[in-house]
């Protein structure tokens, strides 16, 4: 069953120094309120998993939490680059970041096979490519039945899942729906799980293309209105476009990053304080 | 005579030409998202357009800025998890067209959008793969736009993110290459209006082969240029 | 894109002697309708697929249109047997049947690497099983990664796949809700694929748990309002256990089930007419 | 004294005390679902009955005919497809009990549903394996209720539908057998009320064993009568 419980709280007890930590959400619903609580609990040495690491580990790289990032496409989607991760990989600022990439369809198929319980699945591979050098978790595997080469990739079982929901029931169900990308892959995948939502409601009235996770797969719930932004919660929330564009100029320079991350997210006690601070007016 | 149109937009119409009516194309990240809808909006408008975010079908009214906002859910003939949506529907060969962006390009029609420079001390890291090396397998066909340049066009990729079979045609600012089956080359077989062999040769990072016949693509229509210019500034009154 | 035509004409173009022919549907939506235009039009040699063969298959068997059958649980659900599919295996009437038969997680899974575009998929074995030993479509395939022994499963992609969903649009576009079993992974796993719909619909309105199947993955939608009887399709009809029951004395005597299925299925033009037949009272 | 409940019903009652409260139970085809339901109407309310047809914490009101009754469904806290609940739900290792029903059972707990005599000219051909050799691989615990019998309880099973680690409980008309950790083997541990140690020797195919103790199951409650035959009665009234 989910605890029902604070966000501070979940991460107090869910997320150590030196943990795997996914945290999902394709561009819709990604956890930034969560990504904030870790980067301001201090957590260190954790592995960050995440197919598009998009601008919530920008911050986390930038404020020296990880040590290492699994990841499949590193950008600010439709803006740019994300600064903070490209100064670590190629600086090595502030720390030097070990990383493991794929494609997006070996990262989901890798969530994929942890769900489902296996040491491995199995794709289609591309043998033309440099991606199978830089990595232990692919492999060649021949069909047993038609000879055919194909590609095992490895499992990926994070010690901790994070994402965020619209909804959750008062028994710990959640659910989301729109853009599902591979939260579900995720969270069955993880040990842990944290899930922040944006309302807990009385009952879970069934949705087009929702996806539930019943409580007993559930670590913890949080309540966190708003808890996607600069991404969005489809029925509560739009994508803050203009977050996305201005974090170029914000994220381009370490001390003008620093002072973001201070003013906004390490200095503040909480999301409602980030979301207070933002409406003075200082993003760009 | 004055051109009424830049080069970037005789790129992107070049390029949604290249997607016929009611063909399933799968939208890269990138400047294929602009093709690919103004395709929707002028000769093509059957066309599937598929995001790797999950939407299907999807028919955004403006250009999203990301492949994962909510309007290309919203009005998808169906919404796919990120794993059904690479097996299922990509790696199951239902996808006509796989359309691609790319940061660097090669002779033989691979891709790198992975790093410039060594890979373990880049001199710029680029986003990486996402879904390029599956679109770019599975697809029937590839096609990637991009600009012509030869930090673009490159005599050797720094990195193989995309190789295999390779795309089947490129589309950029200055023509077209199509890859020769034969040789598996990629050759000059288009030049926008204005553009000379020679200058195409200078903006690429190899000999570049040329057809033994030549096209000259057709400007932008009246029609065709207006309907990109509604959808960009769709997207900028949206942002 | 799907054609939209006639339940007569659809089996007439996309079913061939010889054919593999996947007629799923999870208990909930099976399509026998479709099942008995295939046996009215005397397809012979065909190899039946699907999970649960239920009576639609009870009866396919029984009036010989079947070569063989590949399955995995073939009883008349919450009755008992099914006599027809019995009295083939043991005693090869109205032919002999090879069977091809595994646990429902394989046959899933060989759906699921069939409309992956894989030869095979992996799965979690059981080593001290006697099923392993009756068939060439399961195989044992190591982990290149850990070691550990896996089972492969080789891929399932029947010539046609036969479903039934609640709706089409004008366009072909499928729309079924419910309990979805496996035949998204069907119709995608097979080259062909018809679809009885109880209506057609202007607009498909988004509806939970939904599968959609886009246009152009089907073959041909033909419109047969509760097509699926005995089975049921939610929102239209209920399951009519009434039948089910029935069934085990129509089919329990050959010369009963000959006769039966001439009166409802192949002595009449169409659906219709057997649901009409069906009204005269005569199935206990 | 006479008794006022069937062998049946004592051991409907006896499996349904097997589940604890709250635990996720895979509810496989037959007599499981009775004593599942049961369970869930008296001492285990918070049960989460998981069924094959994709419903997950199924909640009907009354006994469903098939495994894919609407009512499942419709009172599930998450329907998912057939794959998903095979791959994610029961491989991935999110089930505590699975409970069985079995055609012939040894004195390892492995269970036979395919065929009795032969396989290539079965006597008997039964349905098969459906999802039991995955709910048996996967569940943490596995429960099987069966009938006692000679018939039933085998010495040599006519084939190994679902073997490997067995089952860790079986419960029966006349008693529960416990699969004994050290020896692997089948160990008669309790009896139901009037039933004795020979009757149930005489009742199984090899040689039981029986435990050092052996209690005697308390027999049906009023309450635990009542509601099953309420369970059974909305059955048949519904069918």
């Amino acid at each position: 069953m989910a605890e029902i419980t604070s966000l501070r709280e979940a991460v107090e007890e869910l997320v150590h120094d030196g943990d795997s930590v996914a945290l999902e959400g394709f561009t819709h619903l990604i956890p930034f309120a969560a990504g904030h609580e870790i980067a301001r609990q201090g957590r260190r040495h954790l592995t960050l998993v995440r197919l598009t690491p998009d601008v919530i580990l920008d911050q986390l790289i930038g404020v020296g939490c990880a040590d290492a990032l699994v990841f499949s496409w590193g950008g600010n989607p439709g803006v740019g680059s994300l600064h903070r991760f490209r100064d670590a990989v190629e600086n090595a600022w502030p720390l030097a970041l070990r990383i493991e990439e794929f494609s997006h369809g070996v990262m989901a198929n890798r969530f994929v096979a942890g769900a489902s319980g296996l040491p491995f699945t199995v794709m289609r591979g591309d043998a033309g490519n440099d991606l199978v050098r830089r990595t232990s978790s692919l492999a060649p595997v021949i069909c047993p039945f038609t000879g055919e080469r194909l590609t095992a990739v490895a499992a990926l079982r994070p010690d901790v899942a994070v994402v965020h929901a619209q909804q959750a029931d008062r028994r710990g169900n959640v659910m989301l729906w729109g853009i599902t990308g591979v939260q579900k892959e995720a969270v069955l995948a993880a040990r842990r799980s944290i899930v922040t939502v944006e309302e807990i409601v009385d009952t879970l009235a069934p949705r087009p293309n929702a996806v539930v996770l019943p409580t007993w797969a559930v670590s913890a719930v949080a309540v966190v209105p708003g808890g996607t932004h600069p991404s969005y919660a489809l029925g509560y929330s739009v994508r803050d476009n203009h977050f996305y564009r201005s974090w170029d100029a914000v994220s381009r320079d370490r001390v003008r990053f620093r002072a973001w991350m201070e003013r906004h997210v390490l200095g503040v006690a909480g999301w409602d304080e980030y979301r207070r601070s933002l409406e003075l007016g200082v993003v760009a | 005579m004055e051109r009424l149109w830049t080069p970037e937009e005789m790129m992107t119409v070049a390029a949604a030409r290249h997607l016929p009516d009611r063909c399933i194309c799968f939208v890269g990240i990138g400047r294929p998202g602009v093709a690919a809808n103004l395709a929707r909006a002028t000769h093509a408008p059957g066309i599937v357009l598929v995001y790797e975010s999950g939407a299907i079908g999807a028919k955004p009214w403006r250009l999203p800025l990301s492949i994962g906002d909510g309007e290309l859910a919203e009005t998808a003939d169906l919404v796919v998890s990120v794993p059904e949506m690479f097996n299922y529907w990509l790696q199951g060969g239902w996808i006509d067209i796989g359309f691609l962006g790319a940061a660097q390009i090669d002779r033989r029609g691979r891709i790198n959008t992975t790093v410039i420079g060594d890979y373990t001390r880049p001199s710029v890291r680029l986003p990486g793969s996402g879904g390029a090396p599956e679109i770019a397998r599975s697809s029937r066909r590839v096609l990637v736009v991009a600009s012509h340049s030869p930090r673009v066009f490159v005599d050797r990729l720094d990195f193989i993110t995309s190789g295999a079979e390779g795309v089947s045609a490129v589309i950029t600012d200055l023509g077209v290459l199509d890859r020769d089956r034969a040789s598996g080359e990629l050759v000059l077989t288009a030049l926008h209006p204005g553009v000379s062999v020679d200058e195409v040769r200078a903006a690429t990072g190899w000999p570049l082969r040329v057809a033994d016949e030549v096209r000259v693509s057709a400007p932008p229509a009246p029609g065709e240029l207006e309907a990109l210019r509604t959808l960009v500034a769709r997207r900028e009154v949206a942002a």
